[in-house]
C-alpha cells in the first residue's frame, strides 16, 4: 500500500509494497491452534515495574504464546508485549488553564512490527479508541483532586498485539470482529494500574484488566483469556476491574451474547481477578526494593554527604 | 576554605539535589577529583556494555532489543514484496549493482522516540529533529557500508521457454519482485547516546533477519511465499558497522580566556552529561560480519559543535572505537 | 528483608471511626484504605490535638512527595526578575531538596514577599539575580501558571550564587555574598545557615 | 411512553407579546415604512428588516446602531446591517437585532460564571461578546468594611471565587471595548448557591429576560416554601431556595461574622425534595416562556407557575413542561 | 448559548443538581421521568441524492443529519494465505467484511481524529456490525461488494453528548435505505437496474405491510445517581453524573425481544469538576486550617455537604439493572423502537 509521504520520515519506495501471501503447501501443516488451558485458567502473565527509569512510573506486560514449536513464519498464536510509561504529577502546559484536578491523558500506539499488518507510525482510530477506553478506566481510579495544577501522561506502547483471529482464516471475512483489541485493552489497564502506582499516584484501588468471551464452540459456556486464533468468538467483555471496591470503572463489551451477557460480564470481572494477583505481586515487589534502596541510599547520603561539599568547593 | 562547608545549610544537599540545581559544577568536581570518575561511576573513556537479545517479537523477519545502560531500543525488520512492475523508474542498467539497495529504496528505517522514553519525548507530536537526524543518519550508514547484499532481496523468475526463443539460448531469469525491509526503531527508554545503541539494535536485527523463500507465480501473477520455517533463509550481512560516541564537557565560557578552559572526553554520554556537553564525536567503523574477520575501515567520521577535538584526540576516540567495535562484535558473535 | 508492613492501594487499613487518617490514605465506605504502595506507618496521637485520640495510620511515600503544597519548603533557580516580581523555577522540594522533581514547577516570588521586614524598601534586583539557588516557602498555589513562593524568614533565600566572573560566591552577611577571588560584594536575600 | 416523536412543522409565526397588539398597525405594508408613525422610545415596529436594506432615504433621520450608509447611495439613505426591528428615538433610527448576545450597560443586574482567576481579578462569562472584570477591589470582603485588603487575600483568591463558580454583581463601568466591570458590593450580591442555573438569551434581542421593575424576587410557592428567582439582564437565571437572614438574633457585631461565613460558601443548605420539584417546575415554565418568545420577567413567570398548577389540577399532575403542556401555559400566560 | 461551553459548574450547583437526582424518585432539572426523552421531531428521506437520509431535531435547536451512500468496489484481497487449488476452494456463503461499513462523524468544533467523534464512530460501528448480519447483505458475489458510507453530520454545537441523537437518527437513516436492484449476475460487472421503485431496502421488509422485518440497533445512553438510572440525560445532568453507559440494543430475531449487541462504558465529565470547599475549612474569613487538615476534612465530608466529583466505578449490579431496563420486555429500548416506527419520510 502507497502510503503518503511524510517528509520526516523515511518512506517505503514509491512504488509501493505488499505484505507477503503465503501459498498453502501440504508440508505447512496448517493446523488452527486448539486452547490447551482449562476454561476458567488464565494464560502466564509477566509483569515487572520500573523498566524505564526516566519516567516516573513504568512497567512492562507480557503474555507468551502459549504453543512453542514454531514451524511456520507466520505465528499461529499470538503473544501481547506491552510498556507503558508516566510521566507526572508534573506542571501542566504553559497554555493550560489551571484544573483543580489531576489532568490525566492516555496516548496508545502500536508499534509498527506489533500486528500482522504492519502499522503506521500515525495512530488511526482504533488506537485512539483503546487511548480512551483506558482513559475511562483510570479516571475513576485516580484521586485527581489530591493532584492540583498538574497532568500526568500515560503513554503506552503496544510493541506486540493480540491476533484478531488465526491467521489461516483471516481471507474468509477479513479481519472480523477486532477481538484481538479487547486483550490488549485489559493488558492495557493492567500495566498502565502497575505504572501509576509505580509513580505513586494516589489510587481508590489497583485496577486490572480481564477479558471473556462466548465462544461458538462451546455452547453457551463463556471462556477466560480467549486468544482469539484459538477460538470462534461470538461475543466477548473487557472489565477494568477494583477489587477491594467491586467496581468496574471501564467495561467494553461487543457482539451477539444473548441472554448471556451477565454471566459474560461475572466471567470477565474473573479474569481481571485473576490478573489482579500478579498485578498486586508486581506492585509489592516493587515496593519491597524501593523501600530497601531508600535505606541504603540515606546511609550513603550521610556518609558522602560532607565529600561531595569539599567537591564542590574546589571549583569556586 | 574548610569553614565554608559550615557556611551554608545548602552545602549538604544529597548528591541528586546538586546534580539538579548546579549540573555543571557537580560534573566538573567530580572530573577533577583526584581519581576522576564519572558521576554514573565509569571511567572517562569507559562505554555502558550492552546486552542484546533477538528474535523475541514474532510478527518481525527479525528484531532484537538492546539495553546500553538505561537506555534501551527495539528493532523489528519486516519485509514486504515491491513488485519489480510497480517501480516508477526502473534502475537503470548501468547502476552499480551495489546501489541498487539505495536506488530502489529497499531499506527503510524509521527511528521513533515519541514513545514516552523520557518526559522530554512525550507523543502526539511529529517527529522530532533529533528523531529525523537519527532515522536519517541510520539509514545513510546502512546505505554507505553496503552491509546488505542486493541479491538477497531480488525474487527471480526464470520464465519459460516460449517458441520464439532460440533453442540453445540459456532460460532467461528476470527480478520480478524485491523483498522492501522495514526497519522499525522505538526507543523505550532514553539516557543519552540513541545513536549507537540504535544502530547496534539495527545490525543485530538484521543479522536475525529471515526471509521466506518467494516465487512468482504465472497463474495467479503474484508473488507467493511459503510459510514453512525450513524454506526461509537468513541476511547475509557483508559488513557490520559498529558506532561508537564521544562527547566533550568543556569549563569553556564568554567570561574566562579559552586557554584556561580545560575539557573531557565523555565516552558513550548518558542524558545528564548530553546535557552539558555541546561537542561530540561519533565514530563508525565497518569491518566484517564475524568476530576477527576482515579489515576494519573507517566508514565515518561525524562531529557537532565545539572546537576542542583536533587531529589527535580524534586519532584517541578512533582508537578507542576499534577497541568498542571488537567488543561489541564479540557481544554480537556470542549469539 | 523482613521489611515493614506493605500496603497496596485499595487495602482496607482499618475502620475509620478509630483510625486516623493520615497521607496516602482515603476514606471508602466507612474504612480507611490505603492509596498508594508503601509500608504502613502507625503515629501515637499527640496530646496536644483534642479531636483525635485514634492512632493516625498513614503509608510513606517511597517516591517522596511529588508536588509542591502551601507550605512546602523548596529549593530553585532563580529564572527572570523585574521589579515586581522574581521568577524562579522548582527544581527540589523539602528543605535540603530531598525529593529532586522531574519537571521544574515555574513559580513567582512577588516584591513584598521578599523579607518579612521593610518590605516597602526591598528591592528584587537587590535581592536575586538569575541563576541563583534559593530556598523559599509555598505561601499559595497561585495561578494557573505560577506558583508563589515567600523568603520572608531568615533561614530562607539566597543558599548558593556566583558572581559576575562566574566565581562561586559565599555569604557574608544577611545581605551580602562576596566572590572570594575578587573580592568583591554583591547584594542578596540571604539565606541564614542553620 | 419514554419518547415522544412530533412531525416537523414549518417554523411557526412568532408569537406577539400582548401589549404589542396595538402595535399591529405597522408595518402591515410590506414595502413602506411607516417610521413617521412608530412612536419614539422602546417600542419597536413589528417588520423585520434584513442586512442591506434600506430603511429609509427620508434625510430628516440620523444614523443609529445596526445602520450604516453605502458609499454609493444617495447621502440620506440609511441601510440596515443586521436583521432586526427598527427602532425610534427621537430622530435616530436604530435595528435591533432579532438575537443577538447581550450588550452590558451600566447598573444592569448580571449573573456571570467565573472563566478564569488571576492574580488580582477574576474573569467572568456574563454571556456578552467579551469577557466582564471583576477586580478583587471590587468585592465584598468578610470582616466588613472596615478591613484592609491585604495581599494574602491575593493569595487567597481561588477561595473567594474560583472557575465556574457563579455570582450575581451589578455592572459598574463600562471599559472602551464594550466589556463590562461588575461589583459585589452589596449583600444581595454575590456568590450563588442552594439552586439551579439556567440560560436564555438576554437583553438585546429576542425573547428572554428583559429589564423589568424587579429582577430579583421571591415567589411563595405552593408547596415547596419561598423560592428566590434571580433573572440576569445578561439572560442568566438563578432559581434558588429562599434562605432567611437571621437579623435579630445576632447583634451588629456577630452580623458579618454570620454573613462572612456563607457569604463564599460552596455548601448548599438543607434543601426539601418539594423545594426541589417546585424550583424544577419554576426551570421549566422560565423554560416554556423563552420557546414559546415570551418575554421572562416577574409578573410572566408568576403566570406561568400559576397556569402550571391550573393545568396540574385539570388534567393531572405533569412535571415535565414541555411540548402540548408548555404550549398551553404560554397560552394562559398570553391569554392575562 | 454560553460563548464559553467548557467551564465547569460550579460546585454549589453540582451538588443542587446530584441530590436532586439522587431524590427517589429523582428531580430531574426538567421534570421529565426518569426514563422519559426529550420530545424530538424527526423526519426521514430528506436527502434525494443519498440512498437513505434522516433527520431528527430537539427542541434546544440541536439538530443531526444523517446520509447513507453505497458505492459498489472490488473485493480485494491482502496479504495472509490463499488456499490452493488442491485443498478444494470452499464454494460457501460469502461472508461480508468490517472495513465496508464506513461511519464518519463530523461535530461542529472539534477535529476528525479528536477522541469525541472517534469515539462515537466507534461505538455506532461496533453496533451494527455486533451480529454479522448487515455486512452479509452488502455480498454482491465473489468480486464485487457494496460500500456503506454513512456520514453523520452535528449541526449544531454539542449541547449534550450527542450519542443518542446520533444514533436513532442513524438508526431511521438506515431502515430508509435502498439499495439499487441488480441486474447483471453474480460475478459479472455489476449492472444495475436504474428504476427507484425496484431498488431493495437494506434493511428488508414485508411485502404486504411495508413493514422492516428487521431493524438496525439503537444506542441509548444511560447514566446512574446513586442507585438512580436516569435515561436521554441532558448536560446538566450528565455533569453530576456517577457513571454513564452506552448500550445498543436491536430486535432478537428468534423471540422478537430485544438483545444487547455492545456496551461501553463513557468516562463522566463529572471526574474532572473541582471540589467545593466545606464552609468550616473556608480561608476567606481569615484563619483556616492547614492544607492537611483542609484534606482531612474533605476526605470525611466525602461529598456529603459539599460537592466531590465521584471515585472509583460502578457497581456490577447497578451495570445489569441498566442492561436490563434497555432490552427487558416492555423496556425502554422497545418503547424507543416503537415510538421510531411512527416517523414518515
Amino acid at each position: 500500500m502507497a502510503m503518503l509521504a511524510d517528509r520526516r520520515r523515511m518512506n517505503a519506495p514509491p512504488g509501493g509494497t505488499s505484505p507477503p501471501v503465503f501459498a498453502s503447501l501440504p508440508e505447512a501443516k496448517l493446523t488452527k491452534p486448539i486452547r490447551t488451558r482449562n476454561p476458567d485458567e488464565h494464560r502466564k502473565i509477566f509483569l515487572r515495574t520500573g523498566v524505564v527509569p526516566s519516567a516516573s512510573g513504568s512497567a512492562y506486560y507480557e503474555i507468551s504464546p502459549s504453543n512453542t514449536p514454531r514451524q511456520t513464519l507466520v505465528p499461529s498464536s499470538s503473544s501481547l508485549k506491552i510498556t507503558c510509561t508516566v510521566h507526572g504529577p508534573r506542571p501542566l502546559p504553559r497554555n493550560a488553564a489551571f484544573s483543580s484536578n489531576l489532568l490525566l491523558t492516555t496516548h496508545v500506539k502500536f508499534a509498527p512490527f506489533a500486528t500482522r499488518q504492519r502499522r503506521g507510525y500515525v495512530r488511526d482510530s482504533s488506537e485512539r479508541d483503546l487511548g480512551v477506553h483506558l482513559e475511562t478506566a483510570l479516571r475513576g481510579v485516580v484521586i485527581g483532586d489530591r493532584w492540583p495544577k498538574s497532568g500526568c501522561e500515560v503513554v503506552i506502547t503496544v510493541l506486540e498485539g493480540e491476533e484478531d483471529g488465526w491467521w489461516a482464516d483471516a481471507e474468509e471475512g477479513g479481519k472480523a470482529g477486532s477481538w484481538g483489541m479487547m486483550n490488549v485493552l485489559a493488558g492495557c489497564i493492567t500495566v498502565a494500574s502497575a505504572a501509576i502506582a509505580d509513580a505513586g499516584v494516589d489510587c481508590v484501588d489497583l485496577v486490572s484488566g480481564g477479558v471473556a468471551a462466548l465462544t461458538a464452540e462451546r455452547n453457551g459456556e463463556g471462556v477466560l483469556d480467549p486468544c482469539p486464533s484459538e477460538h470462534d468468538i461470538k461475543a466477548a467483555c473487557v472489565v477494568g476491574y477494583l477489587q477491594s471496591r467491586d467496581e468496574v470503572t471501564e467495561m467494553w463489551m461487543k457482539g451477539d451474547a444473548g441472554s448471556g451477557s451477565e454471566a459474560l460480564i461475572d466471567n470477565a470481572v474473573k479474569a481481571a481477578v485473576l490478573t489482579r494477583t500478579v498485578l498486586a505481586e508486581a506492585v509489592k515487589e516493587a515496593t519491597e526494593m524501593k523501600i530497601g534502596k531508600t535505606s541504603e541510599a540515606a546511609v550513603e547520603t550521610t556518609n558522602t554527604g560532607k565529600g561531595k561539599t569539599k567537591d564542590i568547593q574546589m571549583t569556586g | 576554605m574548610a569553614n565554608d562547608a559550615e557556611t551554608g545549610p545548602g552545602l549538604t544537599f544529597p548528591q541528586d539535589t546538586f546534580a539538579k540545581l548546579t549540573p555543571r559544577p557537580y560534573l566538573l568536581a567530580h572530573l577533577k577529583h583526584k581519581t576522576p570518575v564519572r558521576p554514573n561511576g565509569r571511567q572517562q573513556n569507559e562505554f555502558r556494555q550492552p546486552t542484546i537479545n533477538t528474535g523475541s517479537l514474532t510478527h518481525s523477519n527479525g528484531s532484537a532489543v538492546v539495553r546500553v545502560g538505561d537506555t534501551a531500543v527495539v528493532c523489528g525488520v519486516r519485509g514486504e514484496i515491491l513488485l519489480a512492475s510497480d517501480i516508477p523508474h526502473p534502475p537503470s542498467d548501468d547502476l552499480e549493482e551495489q546501489d541498487l539497495v539505495e536506488e530502489l529504496g529497499l531499506v527503510v528505517p524509521n527511528l521513533e522516540l515519541s514513545t514516552g522514553c523520557s518526559p522530554a519525548h512525550i507523543p502526539g507530536n511529529p517527529p522530532t529533529s533529533l528523531a529525523q537526524s537519527l532515522s536519517y543518519r541510520i539509514s545513510a550508514v546502512l546505505h554507505d557500508s553496503h552491509c546488505i547484499n542486493p541479491d538477497d532481496l531480488r525474487i527471480n523468475y526464470t520464465e519459460p521457454k516460449t517458441e520464439d526463443d532460440l533453442p540453445d539460448e540459456p532460460p532467461k531469469e528476470v527480478t520480478k519482485a524485491y523483498w522492501t525491509l522495514y526497519i522499525d526503531i522505538l526507543c523505550l527508554a532514553l539516557d543519552g547516546n540513541a545513536f549507537d545503541a540504535a544502530l547496534l539494535a539495527v545490525t543485530a536485527a538484521l543479522r536475525d533477519t529471515t526471509l521466506p523463500k518467494a516465487w512468482w507465480d504465472p497463474d495467479r501473477e503474484s508473488i507467493l511465499c511459503s510459510p514453512v520455517v525450513s524454506d526461509s533463509r537468513s541476511l547475509r550481512l557483508s559488513t557490520m558497522p559498529v558506532a561508537s560516541s564521544f562527547a566533550v564537557f568543556s569549563t569553556a565560557s564568554h567570561l574566562k580566556k579559552r586557554e584556561e578552559a580545560q575539557s573531557w572526553i565523555l565516552a558513550d554520554a548518558d542524558g545528564f552529561e548530553e546535557e552539558l556537553c555541546d561537542e561530540t564525536l561519533t565514530v563508525v567503523l565497518n569491518s566484517g560480519p564475524s568476530t576477527g574477520s576482515g579489515t576494519t575501515s573507517i566508514l565515518k567520521i561525524e562531529k557537532t559543535g565545539g572546537t576542542y577535538i583536533g587531529k589527535d584526540v580524534t586519532d584517541l576516540c578512533v582508537r578507542q572505537a576499534s577497541k568498542r567495535t571488537s567488543d561489541i562484535k564479540t557481544a554480537l558473535g556470542n549469539r | 528483608m523482613s521489611g515493614p508492613n506493605i500496603a497496596l492501594p485499595g487495602q482496607i487499613l482499618g475502620a475509620s471511626s478509630s483510625n486516623e487518617l493520615g497521607s496516602g490514605t482515603h476514606l471508602h465506605n466507612d474504612q480507611l484504605c490505603a492509596s498508594i504502595s508503601g509500608p504502613i506507618l502507625t503515629s501515637k496521637p499527640s496530646n496536644s490535638s483534642k479531636t483525635s485520640k485514634a492512632p493516625k495510620l498513614s503509608i510513606s511515600r517511597t517516591t517522596g512527595n511529588l508536588l509542591p503544597e502551601v507550605g512546602t519548603t523548596i529549593l530553585g533557580k532563580i529564572t527572570r526578575t523585574n521589579p515586581r516580581q522574581a521568577n524562579i523555577s522548582i527544581l527540589a522540594l523539602g528543605p535540603t531538596g530531598e525529593h529532586v522533581c522531574r519537571d521544574p514547577f515555574p513559580a513567582i516570588i512577588r516584591q513584598q514577599d521578599i523579607r518579612a521586614t521593610e518590605i516597602d524598601k526591598v528591592k528584587v534586583a537587590e535581592s536575586f539575580r538569575v541563576g541563583d539557588v534559593v530556598r523559599a516557602v509555598v505561601i499559595s498555589l497561585g495561578d494557573e501558571r505560577s506558583y508563589y513562593l515567600s523568603t520572608a524568614k531568615n533561614e530562607l533565600g539566597v543558599v548558593m550564587a556566583v558572581s559576575e566572573w562566574g566565581n562561586q560566591m559565599v555569604p557574608v552577611s544577611w545581605r551580602e555574598f562576596m566572590d572570594e577571588s575578587t573580592g568583591a560584594r554583591e547584594a542578596r536575600k540571604v539565606a541564614k545557615p542553620v | 411512553m419514554a419518547i415522544t416523536i412530533l412531525a416537523p412543522a414549518p417554523a411557526e409565526a412568532p408569537r406577539r407579546t400582548y401589549h404589542e397588539t396595538d402595535l399591529d398597525t405597522y408595518g402591515e405594508d410590506e414595502d413602506e415604512m411607516e417610521i413617521d408613525d412608530l412612536p419614539s422610545g422602546h417600542r419597536r415596529s413589528t417588520q423585520v428588516i434584513t442586512p442591506g436594506q434600506i430603511v429609509t432615504d427620508d434625510p430628516q433621520w440620523m444614523r443609529g446602531h445596526g445602520t450604516f450608509a453605502a458609499s454609493d447611495d444617495a447621502s440620506s439613505a440609511i441601510r440596515s446591517t443586521l436583521a432586526g426591528t427598527l427602532q425610534k428615538t427621537n430622530k435616530l433610527l436604530s435595528v435591533v437585532p432579532l438575537r443577538a448576545r447581550y450588550t452590558p450597560e451600566i447598573g444592569d443586574l448580571v449573573i456571570g460564571r467565573i472563566v478564569e482567576v488571576q492574580s488580582r481579578r477574576w474573569k467572568v462569562d456574563v454571556a456578552a461578546p467579551l469577557l466582564a472584570n471583576l477586580l478583587l477591589s471590587s468585592i465584598n470582603l468578610p470582616g466588613g468594611a472596615l478591613r484592609r485588603r491585604t495581599s494574602v487575600d491575593e493569595l487567597n483568591i481561588r477561595s473567594f471565587f474560583g472557575e465556574g463558580e457563579l455570582l450575581v454583581a451589578e455592572v459598574q463601568s463600562l471599559f472602551q471595548d464594550g466589556s463590562a466591570s461588575l461589583h459585589t458590593r452589596s449583600l444581595k450580591y454575590g456568590k450563588l448557591r442552594n439552586g439551579h442555573f439556567m440560560a436564555v438569551s438576554g437583553m438585546g434581542g429576542g425573547a428572554g429576560v428583559v429589564r423589568s421593575k424587579r429582577q430579583i424576587f421571591t415567589l411563595q410557592t405552593a408547596r415547596g416554601g419561598e423560592v428566590d428567582v434571580i433573572l440576569g439582564v445578561n439572560g442568566y437565571i438563578w432559581i434558588a431556595k429562599h434562605v432567611e437572614e437571621k437579623r435579630e438574633e445576632v447583634g451588629l457585631n456577630r452580623l458579618e461574622e454570620t454573613a462572612s461565613q456563607s457569604m463564599y460558601s460552596s455548601q448548599n443548605d438543607e434543601i426539601s425534595s418539594e423545594t426541589r420539584r417546585e424550583i424544577a417546575r419554576l426551570a421549566g415554565c422560565i423554560r416554556v416562556l423563552a420557546e414559546g418568545s415570551v418575554k421572562v420577567e416577574e409578573d410572566n413567570l408568576r403566570r406561568a407557575y400559576e397556569a402550571s398548577l391550573e393545568l396540574d389540577e385539570i388534567e393531572g399532575e405533569v412535571r415535565y413542561l414541555g411540548g402540548e403542556r408548555g404550549r398551553n401555559i404560554v397560552d394562559m400566560v398570553l391569554g392575562g | 448559548m454560553a460563548p464559553y461551553t467548557n467551564i465547569p459548574l460550579s460546585p454549589a450547583e453540582l451538588s443542587y443538581l446530584h441530590t436532586s437526582l439522587a431524590q427517589d424518585p429523582p428531580i430531574r432539572p426538567d421534570g421529565r421521568s426518569p426514563t422519559q426523552f426529550r420530545p424530538l421531531v424527526a423526519e426521514t428521506d430528506i436527502l434525494p441524492s443519498a440512498n437513505g437520509s434522516a433527520r431528527i431535531c430537539f427542541a434546544d435547536g440541536t439538530e443531526a443529519v444523517v446520509g447513507v451512500k453505497a458505492e459498489v468496489e472490488r473485493t480485494g484481497r491482502k496479504g495472509g494465505l490463499v488456499r490452493g487449488k488442491e485443498d478444494g476452494e470452499v464454494e460457501g456463503e460469502e461472508r461480508g467484511e468490517d472495513g465496508w461499513l464506513d461511519v464518519s462523524i463530523e461535530i461542529p468544533g472539534t477535529r476528525d481524529d479528536d477522541a469525541l467523534p472517534v469515539f462515537l464512530a466507534a461505538m455506532l460501528t461496533e453496533a451494527l456490525l455486533a451480529d454479522g448480519e448487515l455486512k452479509g447483505r452488502l455480498v454482491i458475489g465473489r468480486v464485487w461488494h457494496w460500500r456503506l458510507f454513512v456520514d453523520i453530520l452535528l449541526l449544531s454545537q454539542p449541547l449534550s453528548y450527542p450519542l443518542p441523537l446520533l444514533s436513532l437518527t442513524t438508526h431511521l437513516a438506515l431502515l430508509s435505505t435502498r439499495l439499487p436492484a441488480l441486474i447483471s449476475q453474480k460475478d459479472e460487472d455489476p449492472l444495475f437496474n436504474d428504476d427507484w421503485e425496484a431498488s431493495t431496502h437494506l434493511f428488508p421488509r414485508q411485502p404486504t405491510t411495508n413493514e422492516p422485518e428487521t431493524k438496525p440497533p439503537i444506542t441509548l445512553l444511560v447514566m446512574t445517581v446513586g442507585t438512580n438510572i436516569l435515561f436521554d440525560p441532558s448536560s446538566d445532568e450528565i455533569a453530576v453524573a456517577d457513571a454513564i453507559v452506552a448500550i445498543s440494543a436491536t430486535e432478537d430475531s428468534k423471540d422478537g425481544g430485544l438483545k444487547m449487541v455492545a456496551l461501553r462504558t463513557v468516562d463522566p465529565p463529572s471526574r474532572l469538576t473541582s471540589a467545593g470547599v466545606p464552609t468550616q475549612a473556608n480561608t476567606t474569613a481569615g484563619g483556616g486550617l492547614s492544607a492537611e487538615e483542609t484534606l482531612k476534612l474533605r476526605e470525611k465530608d466525602a461529598g456529603a455537604t459539599v460537592w466531590r466529583p465521584p471515585r472509583g466505578g460502578v457497581s456490577r449490579t447497578v451495570l445489569g439493572r441498566m442492561i436490563k431496563k434497555v432490552v427487558e420486555k416492555g423496556g425502554v429500548g422497545e418503547e424507543v423502537l416503537e415510538g421510531l416506527r411512527g416517523v414518515k419520510s
